[in-house]
């Protein structure tokens, strides 16, 4: 299979279903240049009605794809930095996520919100945040963090088919990474977890960019002669419970990594899910590994002790399999 | 008169009345507390969504407001299915999940009431653009208020439509008041219109009051619209008659905020009266034929009540369905 | 003690703390007349300077409330519904909450935030969000939300004398309720919980208008035996872990109540934590009763069916009581 | 030149100077692979920030950009710890923790550069909002570029400010683009200043290419804000040398952007040159004096390069340092 980078990956799905789907329509800031490069020259192929370099207006943008998708088309929002979102949080959150719901079923909004998501090069606060605890506190939208360009092309078919406001969110540190990526289009169902690795001692539960962590800490770990098996969720909202819980209850240890503030981050939420829904199978503690609780600094160093890293998750499944059975 | 036709008149006339008693009865019905929530009256305004919505076709967007009853019926928007709504009923336009702040009917272009200040605009700019990718000669029209306009969705969302050329209305109802704070405290202008200089875009005045008038300066706007020459921004200067909500004298606590001359002014420019007169005084049609529409326009009114009343309330199951498409 | 509603206790509060200091000063949308009554009649003792009615500009007051603080002002902001708290969430996240951190230290910011949170009025969803999670999940922004006329004076008292970002959330359906509440200026510590009820069978953990239900809840289960001990949080950032854990571990049973919409709510936060931190004392699994996953619906019958309701209470805890001992 | 001072003329012309050697110092670290992150460059805009910030007090404020060296360097900022946090130093002005967008000295009123596009304007309405409540003669300035000029912010921040007689003056700094998109894409105006309008206050459009235009109409401005009076917008007109970000050359892959025209003009139109012109033709300074000043100047740059490189980094343990206060 031939190797693609991450962008070059969005940028197929983004031309498989603006070919098949002439309601598709890419629009943000800079999309026909693009900073991140997933909308490159699209607007080559597709003209400038269909790439649509928009102003600098992320309330607006968002609400202008809201106004669109109700009324035929099926926008693909390029909001390019997460911590963007904040700007246009409240057309998605009050709009987008409660319109269908709100006004009894009257409307579909098949609409994609993209963008890059947390930090890992040094590009300071406003620029780094990891935004998807947010978005999987909000009521009926759904949330994707893919981990490999396999998954970005396949899963991003998908977002746009789907007939609901998904919100698809490219790790930062992704970008440039490579991996197999088909040529031709395929999907890939949103809630499907991958097992990226298996193992009966701990189970690993991540997303997004600290599933190669992970799978290093696994790596690791697997020289003492501890097993992990490692669960990429790929889609936060709606998520695989069934896959997690599966996994738990054969290894009765559960790691929970993710690259996001901890205080009712992605991690908490998988957390409580397995201590309510697989505490018989638990035979320790589980653990939850976590940024800092502080803003994204800036400096090389400090950046990468505010994140997850590979010894943090090594410790936690240390921890995990030391505890004393209860 | 000269450039109204007769039947548009009347037309008019039936949306500005149909608002009026409705309105009058939401507001009986509030205070009997047989309503649940917050309302927001439109009486005093109606000329604006009627002027606006007789220039428009079925096919046509409009988004609304917190204060959107109007809207919705001048746009056409069955009186039954929105008075259940208001009451919270399984017959309402959103099955009862939505209420007064938050009624739609997509079938008639009528993309939703909201209960975020300016959070419409955005949206009609939205199905602007959508118009113009459809290469359709739809028309998208924003109503919003005062207060809004000092919104950043309101900056943004007319910037965005200048920009794309889109063939979007802004119709900016100034009744001078956001809530209890009167417009000359939040803005240091007196006429929004003038922003649309702004955005490189036309700005109007209209006395909102005057649905006629209304009609003929949207009317402009539409045709501009329709022909691909982009956005305008109307400005309808008219007044609320009420408070800001129903039952607001609860929380007012016996304190005042409007001019005695505002209030007078707001009782002499009723919009009903004003196009009630016009219509006699040019001759459109007489006293009698207005008396039928009004007769009509009670007995519709109080059937949609009775209609509400008796219509169930929402199965307890049913607050997990309209969820995923 | 005379018995007072909620909003004037908050009044109370106000007004001690600009007599007190003359830096003290209060903004919003119509903070003259004051729908939620908090801010009423305070420009009459203090001046327009100090008691300022805004355009409604979210973005904007809550950021002219971050340059205020950062230049010598104690701003009270108040932007009325939560839901609003939406559209100036770029200047709370990026700028209040990180400002000192991003800029090394260099200043501080004394502010608070206040809005009604949740729902229980049939104000639909565009009025009756419950916004503490995301706020939880942001670093360096404390969050309170108090259950009781009482709590909301002494801790608001604390918030504004706070030198740091403070957001002081009042349960919707709180407003009216009435309760004791001293003349005099106090304070209450942040992060401090308050005890409602002592128990031995199992702990409930809540915050706000929840903290009545569980109570009732638990004078419920007190009639089949059931002894529950009930916990406040009142502050939900710094929180009061400690409390949570000795709890837990005299009971051994868990149960999170929650007015928030479900995932990566502050139920999942202190499940996850309990599981983390308390485990090897759990006899049965956690359980979690937070809001529906769905946005709140207008019409009374639906309303109350999204929100945790006493008999959900009730349930949860019968069902921790009837597991198995692992 | 008569209406300026020479002693102002050739301190102007120290900041613009001091803004050129450093950013140009600061492009060839990044080049070289020295420097953490991105870095926008302020190249062929000091005029604005050495024309504002020189009618400017040491305790009058200033928010900043995402292009935000110029601003700091102007408002008086140290060299040695802008270059330090640039590298992310814990020398540096914010121990590392912001970096070139992110840049603050609170002693000399520099309320901080800023990430987010639009994002100080809110900030300098507050600082403003500050001295009318401390009832203090400070005046706040807000720094933002064209494409900051369509965010909801910029809106919002100019009605409040005008609503409340504020001593705020927007700067709005015009390069033509947002990105790599240029300003006439993204609004249908000519001209940021007529918006001013819209808000009930001044707007003027200034040669932003040279300091001792921009530093006559900011004087103008601050003169009004310093009297209680309130707001002003200030247009200036100007050019990006070079690209939006150091390196993006990497991934516009070959893409271009920019007209031949522009990029010729923003070449003549050096404000440097244009400000040592200036200098020279009206006899305020002769060519040694300035000799003096550059060479001053480029020593003070490699000293603070010199500064930054030798600093330590931060101790990892200083990431859980600077939260609560
Ligand atoms: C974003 C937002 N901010 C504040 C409110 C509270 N609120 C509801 S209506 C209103 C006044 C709106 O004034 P205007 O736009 O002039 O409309 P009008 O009520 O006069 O029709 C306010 C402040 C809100 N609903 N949404
Ligand atoms: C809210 C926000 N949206 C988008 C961006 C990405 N971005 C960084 S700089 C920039 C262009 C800003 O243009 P302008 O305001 O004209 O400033 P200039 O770069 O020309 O100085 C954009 C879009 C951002 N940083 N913040
Ligand atoms: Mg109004
Ligand atoms: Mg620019």
């Amino acid at each position: 299979m031939p190797r693609k980078a991450s962008v070059d990956a969005i940028r197929e799905a983004l031309r498989s279903e603006m070919q098949r789907d002439e309601s598709v329509v890419v629009m943000g800031e800079d999309v026909k240049l693009a900073v991140f490069a997933g909308t490159r020259w699209l607007h080559r192929e597709f003209g400038d009605e269909r790439v649509i370099n928009t102003p600098i207006s992320e309330l607006a943008v968002a609400g202008a794809g809201i106004g669109a998708a109700a009324t035929g088309i099926r926008p693909v929002i390029d909001l390019m930095f997460g911590t963007f979102l904040y700007l246009a949080l409240d057309q998605i959150a009050n709009q987008a996520g409660a319109m269908r719901y709100m006004f009894g079923g009257q409307t579909k909004l098949p609409l994609v919100f993209m963008t890059v998501n947390g930090s890992g090069i040094s590009a300071g606060h406003h620029h780094s945040q990891p935004m998807h605890p947010l978005f999987m506190n909000m009521p009926l939208i759904k949330v994707i963090v893919p981990s490999t360009p396999y998954d970005a092309k396949g899963l991003l078919i998908t977002a746009i088919r789907d007939d609901n406001p998904v919100l698809f969110l490219s790790p930062l540190a992704l970008g440039s990474l490579r991996g197999e990526v088909p040529d031709e289009t395929y999907t890939i169902p949103l809630g499907e977890a991958a097992i990226r690795r298996e193992g009966d001692d701990v189970t690993i539960c991540t997303v997004g960019a600290m599933s190669r962590r992970c799978m290093e800490a696994a790596r690791t770990l697997a020289k003492e002669g501890i097993e992990c098996e490692v669960i990429d969720l790929r889609t936060l909202k709606p998520w695989d419970k069934a896959c997690l819980l599966r996994s738990v209850r054969k290894t009765g240890r559960f790691v929970a990594v993710d690259e996001s503030f901890p205080v009712c981050g992605a991690a908490s939420e998988w957390a409580a899910t397995v201590a309510e829904k697989a505490f018989q199978h638990l035979r320790a503690p589980v653990q939850r590994v976590s940024n800092l609780d502080v803003p994204l600094p800036f400096s090389p160093v400090l950046e990468s002790a505010a994140v997850p890293t590979t010894e943090r998750i090594v410790d936690a499944v240390r921890r995990c399999m030391q505890a004393e059975p209860a | 008169m000269s450039d109204v036709q007769p039947a548009v008149a009347l037309d008019i006339y039936r949306r500005v009345l149909n608002i009026r008693r409705f309105e009058e009865e939401v507001g009986r019905l509030f205070t009997a507390g047989e309503l649940p929530g917050v309302v927001h009256l439109y009486i005093g305004e109606e000329a604006v969504a009627a002027g606006v919505c007789a220039a428009l076709r079925d096919d046509d967007y409009v988004t609304s407001t917190h204060r959107g009853h109007g809207h919705v019926l001048a746009k056409g928007g069955d009186l039954n299915r929105t008075m259940a709504e208001i009451f919270g009923k399984e017959t309402g336009y959103c099955r009862g999940k939505g209420g007064s702040q938050h009624i739609a009917d997509f079938s008639i272009g009528m993309l939703g009431a909201c209960g975020i200040v300016g959070g419409g605009m955005p949206i009609a700019t939205g199905a602007g653009l959508s118009i113009k990718l459809r290469k359709t000669d739809q028309v998208s029209v924003a109503f919003f208020g005062d207060g809004a306009a000092n919104e950043g969705s309101f900056h943004e969302s007319l910037n965005l439509a200048s920009a794309m050329t889109l063939p979007v209305i802004f119709v900016c109802e100034n009744n001078q008041y956001g809530e209890f704070t009167p417009a000359r405290d939040t803005m240091n202008i007196e006429d929004i219109a003038v922003r649309a200089g702004g955005y490189g875009m036309p700005g109007h005045i209209v006395d909102g009051t005057d649905a006629l008038e209304v009609h003929a300066v949207v009317n402009q706007a539409v045709t501009r619209a329709r022909n691909g020459e982009g956005p305008t921004l109307i400005e309808a200067k008219t007044h609320r008659r009420g408070g800001h909500a129903e039952g607001e004298e609860a929380f007012l606590a016996g304190q005042t905020y409007r001019l005695p001359e505002e209030e007078e002014m707001a009782r002499l420019r009723d919009p009903l009266l004003i196009l009630h007169e016009r219509i006699l005084h040019e001759g459109v049609a007489d006293a009698h034929a207005l008396e039928n529409i009004e007769q009509e326009t009670t007995r519709r009114v109080a059937d949609a009540v009775t209609f509400a009343r008796e219509s169930p309330w929402p199965a307890e199951e049913s607050v997990l369905e309209d969820t995923w498409a």
